[in-house]
């Protein structure tokens, strides 16, 4: 593919957030937009992670980015005009503490403040929900039922397919290595593959955003940590309709419409690390997990593990916004494990702010300002 | 956790050898082998091997299975070699050298070895071609499971594809089975093994079809025949297709190593057509860029049983010897007298390409 | 006898022939509602397509056995002709539709079922291979005579070629229809499709099309898959990246893997 | 039976003969010998049909490592057959599509 040795914008990061961004951009009427990927696009976090889609939140903020996510992932595969296979089964909380119910009851009110229609469910009904679930020591459960998964890598590719017919440019196993600024504005970037000059750069980079960042003399608090995800077999679809979530029993499990259930937990002692190994501790840990609230899988065979990184901040909210110390240098990181069912809102807000200056939800809080000033946003609602 | 000494994963020839070799100096061995019955390949082999009284030169691969069996089991009741069949290792897990594996299917374990010998042996190719799904197109080496292992005939009608040892020698033993061979394909110019194993088969009337290739698998539920074709040197059709009735197609078209855990361990892996395939740099003494992993066997570059067998000494020598295991002079003999007998068994003309392919994966040394 | 006279013999257009031309590019890409492109290319004893123009761009017959000549400055696209000529020789196509890589083409059908609005169909070639999908957007039946114009939207640049369409799915050519991965059931045409989309690595395959997912893990497939995309890309086989290779080799059941390894 | 009786080479240990049934009809094996062999031998060679195709698929890699011979056996859905030793009584069934996973308790 010839080199592009101008673009009028530069999105770092072939994963959901770059190619959602992107496409919005070009929707918009942007042209000459461009985006580098070091490996292939969805080959980092997006294509490594559980796929899960939700509203189910305890904050403000995560509660209106996941509704109106939700939104544009219910007509996607219409506007992208390829499927992007979601699939609405809901997410079945599950709580297994008193105090984790009353959180999640607590969440539900705020949710369904905002019309999103999440209900308590019993024990009885949650069975119903999800056949064959033995989960006798829960205390609790809530349920959304439109809240569900779609595929990651169908998803993105979506978005890239979309974006390329609009004149999106990618170039894959292109690395940046360089953001250049001058007199405190973005003019271009280097890359393994040559320079590109641009007066845009967004940088998407997941659980890389805070090197990219610091190339253009941004510090960024965000980390990476990783987790890992196993799957199984395809069986006939019902052993696990909605995804089952819990907190404190630190899972969730998931049934895709392909057949295969995939499972995931949070790492106990969050090894912050870059690569994307596997460990058979996590295989053992997460089959007794699955096989425990769904007994009847015992049966099905494991096929794959492997692990992806959680572009972490300390609140576990995402940073979007331009950066203060250098203009052009735009920010949509560190969304701490839910940037795949976030990226169809906050590509629509990225692209708004790049080229309006302003968007039709508020963001400003969502500015990594508030790490120096204190405004954090706490999630309770993370596995 | 469950511990050892030395792991060898493959109960075939390269991987028997290497057990018995490591266990002859001492060394405490696992074998591992993913079959109900032992001995990979050898144990299907009904014809008897090429090589010189070292490799059992005369003797039917399957006796030659016998004589490791017998000399497995004096180890076996010494306690210095466990022998695990029906247990395939399920992965190698890095960061601590763990391998697990799964007996049959319903317990897994874990194993904390300190060296491991790699003798995972091939895996089939499949080529590409209308209906390759079909119930009677079926892979050589589960045909010879099938017919040799456990008496039972694949069909009546067989058309072979490949004219490579495994196409011909199968054939031969499709032949002795009393099933009826209705052609053997070979889409090169020239047959691809020994010229005595194809004389064998040609000689009881067997057309070897040279420049023909399968075109279509036919039937609707189960293989009833095949569309065949001749091609010129460029792989591109000559005349028009042929038809021929067979109610099984067995796919004798080259093995590739089986090296999924060489990779899983992070091993230099390098592509070389002559090897077939993807295999790992190794040393002269079978030792992987990994200090704890050894190769031997088709798993290091595909070859025949008996230079498998002296491959799989050389590595259970090696991994034996890297836990201070015998003596620097019995080393230093024993891996002369393996290497010449390698090198003997690969001076021929059929030898060429395997010698070819051993220049671009063989280091000196690792440095260790 | 080359091979565009052995296609044409059998009933294959393979190029610009009298009686079969394209509209000139500068109007085509103007005109709203589109132009009739005919394609009549042998001398047969027919003129419906003049007779039925009510604008008079089909130009009239000296002979009626002569290939039919157009006026474009007269086409408006109203597919009159479409409708009425016994050979479905003429179809309309609109470049104006919808977005910039779209088009309508107005194509005469006869065939069950019939399609419905808004119903994604196959797009089929001269030789019957389905080459894309569309979305018919109008069924009309100008001259109630049960010959059905279908009004289908297809990507722009088809339009030279697709020639009909069919409710469901075209099997694919022969060769195209091999199944590659046995286990998730993926066929070379998809492969090949996907790797001339730019999808030219094991991954980004695996990706889409879920080959090597499967309980094999690749076995089978993945030399098949990295030999096509060194084919169509032309990079060396062993330049290809051969994609990760995870645990566990063979599958594992979760009760068994869930009462742990330490035995 | 597609047995080999006689062979000029090889003698076949073969186990006991147990009954087993396929797809509900009664048929004859060897204790210990896959599944498949024994179906093999009784002349069956469609052991599943695929989800998305329908394709009919038989024995394949004989090493437990395709999909090919996934069948339903005692009821419970994906099994190898090219690997699973065959036992008396053994009820084995046709798979078709992606294998359902029994009930719990079933």
């Amino acid at each position: 593919m010839s080199w592009t040795h101008t673009a009028d914008y530069v999105v770092i990061g072939g994963g959901i957030q770059g190619v959602a961004i992107a496409y919005n951009l070009a929707k918009m009427g942007a042209r000459n937009v461009v985006v580098l990927e070091k490996d292939t696009v969805g080959n980092g976090s997006t294509g490594r992670c559980g796929a899960g889609i939700r509203a189910q939140w305890g904050t403000e903020m995560n509660c209106r980015l996941g509704i109106a996510s939700l939104e544009i992932f219910e007509q996607l595969s219409d506007e992208l005009g390829m499927d992007v296979g979601l699939n609405q089964c809901g997410y079945l909380m599950v709580a297994y503490k008193d105090s984790e119910f009353a959180t999640l009851k607590h969440s539900m009110a705020l949710q369904n403040s905002m019309g999103i229609k999440t209900r308590v469910v019993s024990l009885k009904e949650a069975c119903e929900i999800c056949p064959g679930l033995a989960a006798e020591d829960a205390v609790g459960f809530t349920f959304h039922d439109r809240d569900g998964h779609a595929d990651p890598f169908l998803t993105t590719f979506a978005y890239q397919e979309a974006a390329r017919r609009l004149g999106v440019v990618f170039h894959k196993f292109t690395e940046c290595t360089g953001v250049k600024v001058e007199g405190g504005k973005v003019v271009g970037v280097s890359t393994t593959k040559g320079d590109i000059a641009t007066p845009v750069v967004i940088n998407a980079a997941g659980p890389y955003a805070q090197f990219i960042a610091k190339m253009a003399g941004v510090e960024l608090p965000n980390y990476s940590e990783r987790h890992e995800i196993v799957i199984t077999e395809p069986v006939e679809f019902g052993v696990c309709p909605p995804m089952l979530m819990s907190f404190t029993g630190n899972f969730y499990i998931q049934q895709r419409p392909h057949g295969s259930i995939i499972g995931g937990c949070s790492p106990e002692g969050h090894p912050e690390d870059f690569g994307n190994g596997h460990t058979w501790a996590f295989a053992e840990l997460m089959a007794q997990k699955i096989t425990k609230v769904l007994p009847r899988a015992k049966g099905i065979r494991l096929v794959r593990q492997w692990s992806g990184l959680y572009e972490m901040t300390p609140d576990r909210q995402p940073i979007l916004g331009e950066a203060d110390e250098v203009k052009g240098f735009f920010l949509s990181t560190g969304f701490s494990g839910h940037g795949f069912m976030l990226a169809p809102e906050t590509g629509v807000l990225m692209a708004e702010l790049i080229l309006k200056g302003e968007t039709h939800l508020p963001i400003g809080m969502l500015h990594y300002r508030r790490f120096a000033s204190g405004e954090l946003i706490n999630e309770p609602a993370v596995v | 956790m469950r511990e050892t000494e030395i792991l060898v994963i493959g109960g075939g020839p390269a991987g028997l050898s290497a057990a018995l070799e490591a266990a002859s100096l001492g060394a405490e061995v696992t074998l591992l082998d993913s079959d109900l019955k032992l001995g990979g390949q050898l144990i299907k082999q009904t014809h008897k091997f090429f090589g010189s009284k070292e490799e059992h030169a005369g003797t039917r691969g399957l006796l030659i299975a016998d004589l490791l069996f017998r000399e497995l089991e004096d180890y076996k009741s010494q306690g210095k070699i466990k022998v695990l069949s029906n247990c395939t290792a399920t992965g190698y897990y890095k960061e601590d050298g763990v391998v697990s594996y799964v007996v049959g299917e319903d317990e897994y374990v874990r194993i904390r070895p300190r060296k491991i010998v790699m003798a995972t042996g091939a895996q089939e190719r499949l080529i590409p071609f209308h209906n390759n799904d079909l119930p009677g197109v079926y892979g050589a080496g589960a045909i010879q499971t099938l017919m040799n292992v456990y008496g039972v005939t694949p069909g009546q009608r067989v058309l072979m594809v490949g004219a490579g040892n495994i196409g011909l020698i199968v054939s031969y033993q499709l032949m002795q089975a009393g099933v009826e061979i209705v052609a053997i394909l070979e889409a090169l110019s020239k047959i691809g093994g020994y010229w005595v194993h194809a004389a064998k088969v040609r000689r009881m009337g067997v057309p070897i079809l040279l420049n023909h290739t399968i075109k279509e698998a036919l039937g609707t539920d189960v293989v009833t025949g095949a569309v065949i074709q001749e091609v010129d040197s460029k792989f591109q059709p000559v005349g028009d297709p042929q038809r021929v009735d067979c109610d099984v197609i067995c796919l004798a078209v080259g093995l590739t190593p089986t090296c999924e855990m060489l990779w899983q361990a992070g091993c230099e892996m390098k592509f070389v057509p002559q090897l077939c395939g993807y295999v790992a740099k190794r040393d002269s003494l079978m030792r992987t860029s990994h200090p704890d992993i050894w190769v031997a066997g088709d798993a290091a570059g595909i070859e025949e049983a008996s230079s498998a067998m002296v491959e799989g000494r050389v590595a259970g020598l090696a991994a034996a010897a890297a836990l201070n295991y015998g003596t620097p002079e019995v080393l230093k003999e024993r891996s002369t007298m393996y290497h010449k007998r390698l090198s003997d068994l690969r001076a021929g003309e059929v030898g060429e390409k395997i010698r070819e392919g051993l220049c671009q994966v063989c280091c000196e040394c690792w440095g260790a | 006898m080359t091979d565009k006279e052995k296609f044409f013999n059998s009933g294959v257009l393979t190029e610009e022939r009298p009686g079969a031309v394209l509209p000139p590019q500068d109007l085509w890409e103007s005109k709203k509602n589109g132009l009739v492109i005919i394609e009549c290319p042998q001398r047969i004893p027919c003129n419906p397509c003049h007779t039925s123009c009510p604008t008079g761009a089909v130009l009239p017959f000296d002979d009626i056995n002569d290939t039919p000549r157009i006026d474009y400055s007269k086409c408006t696209g109203c597919a009159m002709c479409v409708a009425k000529c016994p050979g479905l020789a003429c179809l309309v196509v609109d470049l104006t539709y919808g977005g910039p890589d779209e088009a309508l083409m107005k194509l005469p059908y006869e065939i069950l079922p019939v399609p419905e609005k808004g119903e994604d169909v196959a797009c089929m070639n001269r030789t019957g291979q389905e080459i894309c999908r569309g979305k018919v957007v109008n069924v009309t039946e100008p001259w109630k005579d049960r010959t059905l114009v279908v009004h289908v939207v297809v990507p722009r640049d088809k339009v030279q070629d697709v020639r009909t369409i069919k409710v469901g799915r075209v099997a694919k050519k022969k060769e195209d229809d091999m199944v590659i991965c046995r286990c998730e059931e993926v066929t070379l045409g998809e492969i090949r499709e996907w790797i001339h989309k730019g999808y030219d690595t094991f991954d980004e395959l695996k990706r889409v099309l879920r080959v090597g997912m499967g309980p094999c893990q690749g076995r089978g497939c993945r030399e098949i898959i990295l030999r096509e995309v060194s084919k169509i890309t032309g990079t060396p086989y062993a330049l290809i990246p051969q994609g990760t290779i995870r645990p566990p080799v063979k599958p594992v059941k979760l009760g068994a893997l869930a009462k742990g390894g330490d035995k | 039976m597609n047995l080999i009786e006689k062979h000029p080479i090889l003698e076949f240990q073969r186990g006991r003969k147990v009954q087993f049934f396929f797809d509900g009809q009664e048929m004859e094996g060897f204790e210990g010998e896959p599944i498949a062999a024994a179906l093999h031998a009784n002349g069956v060679r469609i052991y599943r049909v695929t989800p998305e195709m329908k394709r009919p698929r038989g024995f394949f890699c004989a090493i437990g490592k395709c999909s090919s011979c996934f069948m339903v056996v005692d009821g419970v859905p994906n099994v190898r057959t090219c690997v699973t030793a065959l036992t008396e009584g053994m009820r084995v069934e046709t798979q078709t599509g992606k294998g359902l996973v029994p009930p719990v308790g079933a």
